[in-house]
């Protein structure tokens, strides 16, 4: 297992709730949601099996992170060699469950 | 006033030579009909070396028995012989060079075989004359490469020598017309010798010898998806497919590739499409096998006409039960024809669409790679612009005018578009800088490395990042930073320059999926007419009968 | 060792134990106490017949005693077994099923009152362990016993993990790897025999002793915790409980 | 509100409980937020989910307070690790305190996790007394089998510890699984890829006609919700049962009989055939609605 953390900076989500996203198969991850302290930056942090692919998940989180107002995430990541599309995919679902009111 | 250079030559030495292999077989066989067990003398009795030798099989219907016949042959009698045939799938076909009998191969497919194929050019052991598509193939049986001995494979014989091929005929009628009228021998395998066929696809006179197979001839189910293995992003490029491509362009007669992207687009058209209004506008008539996979989109109306290769394991009921869509004899089964098909898809079809494993920066795609001499079988001829035709139809027009731009005189073109996920399993990038067919092309000392689609021929490319239009680029460089524009997080997408790529994303040169009003999140497997084989069956109202590794009840 | 010199040396001569084929059953005496012993034997593959007697005859045994007055009489499992057997006609009649038929009746002879241990001999392997030995209120591995799911050799062919780093890893866990002295510290074995030991019979009186004062609800993952050997499972089930 | 159909073979863990609980009702013990995950996974350099492959928790069904643990069959197969079980263990010792209407487990396992295989076998063996304990307490458990893993190995005998066992024809309820069975003694012995044989050995309509699964429904999260209320209405509790001796006798000579009856037996076909279905080769095609009826229309199931 590959494992890092990123710090992005962002602006405020405005998170609800705790969510969950996905389920760690093969070329798939789960993605959990939880708020953070810092209102102004989105931590990140990937345990992926696939090895040697940093650079591409950085470019795809800040994607995410400026996609949408990330700030105040605490973002966890269990990944077992899921594609950026699918990452990407798990990221937008979890973001939006976490700023909904329903479960 | 011309005189011929040798007034007593003889111009029936073909004939005559035919006459002496009749003669040596004679014993072996009952009229036309052998006996099982004589089976690997009568080859032997009428092969002679050096023949061009052509044993039939596709990547569906196999001579399975006549292969394993031949490598029983006597190597001191069957040798030197020149292989030409579409497929060398059976590891009898590759036995019988690992045995020495054979000098030279020229084929179009090899897949299951490609590792091994592989080795043996790279160790002198065979020579290949080329790599062709099958239609190319095909035409080379009628100008140069005309087999002395065809052995093919039927359905049923009747007493005659007449032969049945049921829905499968696929490459029969081809080999069998090249071989027996050039003076060759034809003999078939057959399931069964039946007092009264359903039907004669091929008659008896074009046939010189029958033999019941033990077992029936192998047919491999190659074009059945498990719509339970789409994910996810095959749903959304289909949506992307369906809406930036079909309609956009109002494609109507079309050809799909046999993956699990373009099998999504199919179980799309009675859901999404549906909604957009389509039915009727696109997708009315197909070269194409009879996907299971099709079978919402027919039972909902959306398809008028399809024409086949060859049938599919299961499909056989379905297709009979459905005769103003398919192909159908007065017996009531379908009737295929690979030849007839390639032709269709190649000139009469305005779009192709499939996938691949590799796409480089000019557009050229290949699912070649180092090791594996697999060929492309039938795709270059459909994923190529046919420079002959010349009718015309609103999609092909409109493909013409972007792509030609302002030369004066008008002229259509093919749409050919790749539709591919940016990483493939285990994270290998679908776009590259260098095809690993080159790799290839050198280890094996091939003249052209192996491309299936060059990118010339290619129009659009389809991946989850969105759809690149590839016939609006003006210049080389425009169309490779499009092409790396849809390449997402590959190491070729991560390279593209930015501003060039917004710029053809405003010129919509590149269409995102928001910029097709298509919502990511909406792409789910919701969207499938059906989500696994058991629907499917549902769907055939019963018809369909799919092979037992695809069945979970 | 024959069947005949381990049963004496638990029993002690006279006892009525017999085997017939995989299948144990007989009568004896542990300290001047009757108890019944039933159990499988010789490495069983355990198909359902096999299950079925050994539920048919715990069954008989609660039958037995439930017409007559005194305390219910202890029953000893022998467990000596490669696992389930594996066929596809014994999966299709539900081999599960008469596993799970078994328990039910090692469960009613439990609330009925009959003291149940377990005394491991030979193999105790998976599916054939976890059908009755493993749900005895205590179990004993003879010397020599082997308690395991399945071998490194297969582990590493299934998880395609290298065979060698499994031997390293279990050195250290006792949570995958096969052994008796595993599952004592994780709690599912309670005594391990030492060869040359004490004489069984008197070991096998203090074991029944320990099941008749022991509590008869399901303790091991505190004791593998205790032990060290699953540190895991109590603690977190106390959270579910806790939340 | 007609609700769209969620495919409860294809559906997550988390899906699947809410769609088969009332809406808003479920609290779950042991959040993802607690990363209760495997440190066994983990040494072994394999990835861990934050609920190690198993959502416990509480909810309604129709009003019914239960408790109910759903096992995700995709990761790792839905196998039982420590953690895995003990949460599963925790929940059935909880149903002792809390006295719900009813546990449900909705199984989709494999078995045993190998790579924390003593672990697993351990926490089979402490569920199976734990499920045993909570019928004792006059609380019935109620299985549902309709996933990609079915219910096999430890959880196979689990599942038929049961009260009622509902099952989708999707569903699988064995011990070994086809795939053990064919590397051990051959392909002859059984054709793992012959997928139509595996489920006329091992799927629901099979278990069904046993009388060994207690329902059949259709692939459909609300046809298994529609059948768990039907069970709660019935009042179904297996406590009087498990303390009758006479029931396990005659269980006991219901499984013999079978055994008899069924002595070379090695496809569903027969079974089907026996029990008189009208026509045996289409009953892999029948809807679950179908069958039951054909089923019900029958003289008594094959039932032991």
């Amino acid at each position: 297992m590959e494992r890092f953390e990123i710090k992005l900076p962002a602006q405020p989500a405005g998170a609800r709730r705790t969510a969950l996203c996905g389920v760690v198969s093969s070329g798939n991850l789960e993605v959990l949601v939880e708020r953070g302290g810092d209102d102004a930056a989105c931590t990140i942090e990937v345990n992926t099996s696939a090895h040697g692919f940093r650079e591409i998940w950085e470019a795809v989180l800040a994607d995410f992170a400026k996609r949408h107002s990330a700030g105040g995430l605490r973002i966890a990541i269990n990944d077992a060699g899921a594609t950026p599309a699918v990452v990407s995919l798990r990221l937008d679902q979890a973001f939006e469950t976490c700023r909904s009111d329903n479960p | 006033m011309y005189l011929a250079d040798s007034p007593g030559r003889a111009w029936d030495t073909r004939a005559r030579n035919r006459a002496h292999r009749l003669e040596r077989a004679a014993s072996l066989a009952n009229g036309r009909n052998v006996a099982p067990e004589n089976i690997v003398a009568l080859l032997e009795a009428v092969i002679e070396p050096g023949d061009r030798l052509c044993v039939e099989g596709n990547n569906q219907k196999q001579a399975d028995f006549l292969s394993r016949a031949l490598v029983q042959t006597d190597p001191s009698r069957v040798r030197d012989l020149h292989l030409v045939q579409s497929v060398l799938a059976l590891p009898e076909h590759v036995d019988v060079i690992e045995r020495g009998q054979v000098a030279r191969i020229d084929f179009s497919f090899s897949g299951p075989q490609a590792g091994r194929l592989a080795r043996l050019v790279e160790s002198g052991r065979i020579t290949i004359g080329a790599i062709h598509t099958y239609l190319e193939l095909f035409a080379r049986y009628f100008v140069d490469l005309t087999p002395q001995v065809a052995l093919v494979a039927a359905q049923a014989a009747d007493r005659h020598g007449n032969l049945y091929t049921g829905p499968n005929t696929e490459d029969t009628p081809a080999i069998v017309e090249a071989t027996a009228f050039k003076g060759g021998i034809v003999i078939a395998q057959v399931n069964e010798i039946v007092d009264t066929l359903p039907r004669v696809d091929i008659p008896a006179d074009w046939v010189d010898f029958t033999v019941a197979a033990p077992t029936p001839h192998y047919v491999e189910p190659l074009f059945t998806r498990d719509p339970a293995l789409i994910t996810e992003t095959q749903v959304l490029t289909a949506m992307i497919a369906i809406k930036g491509l079909y309609a956009e362009y109002g494609i109507t007669r079309l050809n799909h590739g046999i993956g699990f992207d373009t099998a999504a687009i199919e179980l799309l058209l009675p859901t999404y499409a549906a909604e957009l209004g389509l039915k009727g506008k696109i997708c009315t008539h197909w070269a194409l096998n009879p996907h299971p996979t099709l079978i919402p989109a027919i039972e909902a109306g959306f398809v008028q006409s399809v024409h086949s290769f060859g049938s599919e394991v299961g499909m056989e009921r379905y297709v009979a039960a459905r005769p103003d869509v398919f192909f159908i004899g007065p017996d009531g089964s379908m009737r295929s024809n690979r030849a007839f098909c390639q032709a269709a898809g190649h000139y009469a079809c305005d779009l192709f669409i499939g996938s691949t494993l590799q796409l480089d920066l000019n557009g050229n795609s290949s699912t070649a790679t180092k090791g594996r001499i697999a060929g492309f079988g039938g795709a270059p001829n459909m994923g190529a612009d046919a420079r002959g035709r010349r009718h015309a139809s609103q999609a092909w027009l409109r493909a013409g005018r972007e792509g030609r731009g302002d030369n004066p005189m008008p002229r259509g073109q093919k749409l050919v578009a790749q539709i591919v996920e940016t990483f493939r399993e285990h994270m290998e990038p679908a776009f590259v800088e260098r095809l690993d067919a080159w790799d290839l092309a050198e280890s094996a000392g091939m003249d052209l490395p192996p491309v299936m689609i060059y990118g010339e021929d290619l129009t659009h490319i389809i991946t989850e990042e969105g759809i690149a239009n590839l016939l609006l680029c003006r210049t080389p460089e425009e169309r490779e930073q499009a092409i790396r524009g849809v390449a997402g997080y590959t190491p070729v997408g991560m390279a593209r320059d930015r501003r060039a790529v917004e710029n053809l994303r405003d010129r919509g040169i590149i269409r995102r999926p928001e910029d097709l009003d298509i919502d990511p999140r909406l792409a789910t497997r919701d969207l499938l007419a059906a989500r696994n084989i058991k629907d499917l069956v549902h769907a055939s109202g019963g018809l369909y009968d799919p092979p037992k590794k695809f069945r979970n009840w | 060792m024959s069947d005949v010199i381990v049963f004496d040396r638990l029993f002690g001569a006279g006892h009525g134990v017999e085997v017939h084929g995989h299948f144990v059953r007989g009568r004896a005496e542990v300290a001047g106490r009757p108890v019944a012993v039933i159990g499988t034997w010789d490495s069983a593959a355990v198909d359902g017949d096999l299950a079925l007697a050994v539920s048919g005859a715990i069954l008989e045994v609660v039958a037995e005693d439930a017409k007559r007055t005194g305390t219910p009489r202890p029953i000893v499992f022998i467990a000596d077994t490669e696992g389930q057997e594996l066929s596809r006609r014994e999966e299709l009649l539900g081999l599960n099923g008469c596993f799970a038929h078994v328990a039910r009746c090692v469960d009613l002879a439990r609330r009925r009152g009959h003291p149940i241990l377990t005394l491991i001999h030979g193999r105790a392997v998976s599916g054939g362990f976890l059908a009755f030995g493993m749900l005895a209120d205590r179990v004993c591995a003879l010397p020599g016993a082997q308690v395991r799911v399945m071998d490194l050799r297969a582990m590493s062919r299934v998880t395609k993990i290298a065979l060698d780093r499994l031997e390293g890893l279990a050195k250290e866990s006792p949570v995958f790897a096969p052994g008796a002295d595993n599952y004592w510290r994780m709690g599912a074995v309670d005594e391990l025999w030492p060869e040359g030991g004490a004489d069984w019979d008197e070991r096998l009186a203090g074991a029944l002793d320990a099941v008749l004062s022991a509590s008869r609800t399901d303790g091991r993952a505190a004791v593998g915790a205790e032990r060290g050997g699953r540190t895991l499972a109590a603690q977190v089930a106390a959270t579910v409980l806790a939340a | 509100m007609k609700t769209k159909r969620v495919s409860y073979f294809e559906a997550s863990a988390r899906t699947r409980v809410a769609a088969l609980v009332d809406e808003a009702s479920f609290t779950e013990f042991c959040p993802p937020e607690l990363r209760l995950t495997s440190p066994h996974l983990a040494r072994l350099d394999a990835p861990v989910g934050f609920d190690d492959g198993v959502v416990v928790g509480r909810a309604t069904v129709d009003g019914r307070a239960v408790l109910l643990a759903a096992q995700e069959g995709k990761f790792n197969g839905g196998a039982v690790g420590e953690v895995h079980g003990a949460k599963i263990r925790g929940l059935l010792e909880r149903a002792l305190r809390d006295k719900p209407e009813a546990v449900l487990l909705l199984v989709d396992s494999g078995g045993v996790r190998l790579h924390e295989a003593n672990a697993g076998l351990i926490a089979i063996s402490e569920i199976m007394r734990a499920v045993l304990a909570v019928q004792a307490a006059g609380i019935p458990v109620i299985a549902l089998v309709g996933g990609s893993c079915g219910a096999f190995g430890g959880m196979g005998i689990v599942t038929r510890l049961c009260d009622e066992v509902l099952m989708s024809e999707e569903g699988r309820l064995g011990l070994s699984g086809p795939e053990v069975i064919e590397t051990v003694k051959g392909v002859g012995e059984f054709d793992s890829r012959d997928r139509s044989l595996v489920w006329r050995v091992t799927g629901g309509k099979l278990r069904r006609a046993l009388g060994e699964a207690t329902g059949l429904v259709d692939d459909d999260a609300a046809s298994f919700r529609e059948a768990v209320i039907a069970c709660l209405d019935r009042g179904i509790t297996g406590r009087d049962a498990l303390d009758d001796l006479e029931v396990l006798q005659a269980a006991q000579q219901g499984l013999q009989r079978r055994r008899e009856r069924f002595a070379e037996t090695r496809d569903g076909l027969e079974v089907w055939r026996s029990a008189g279905f009208p026509d045996p080769q289409a009953v892999p095609m029948l809807t679950a609605d179908a069958f039951n009826t054909q089923l019900a229309g029958l003289q008594a199931e094959v039932q032991s």
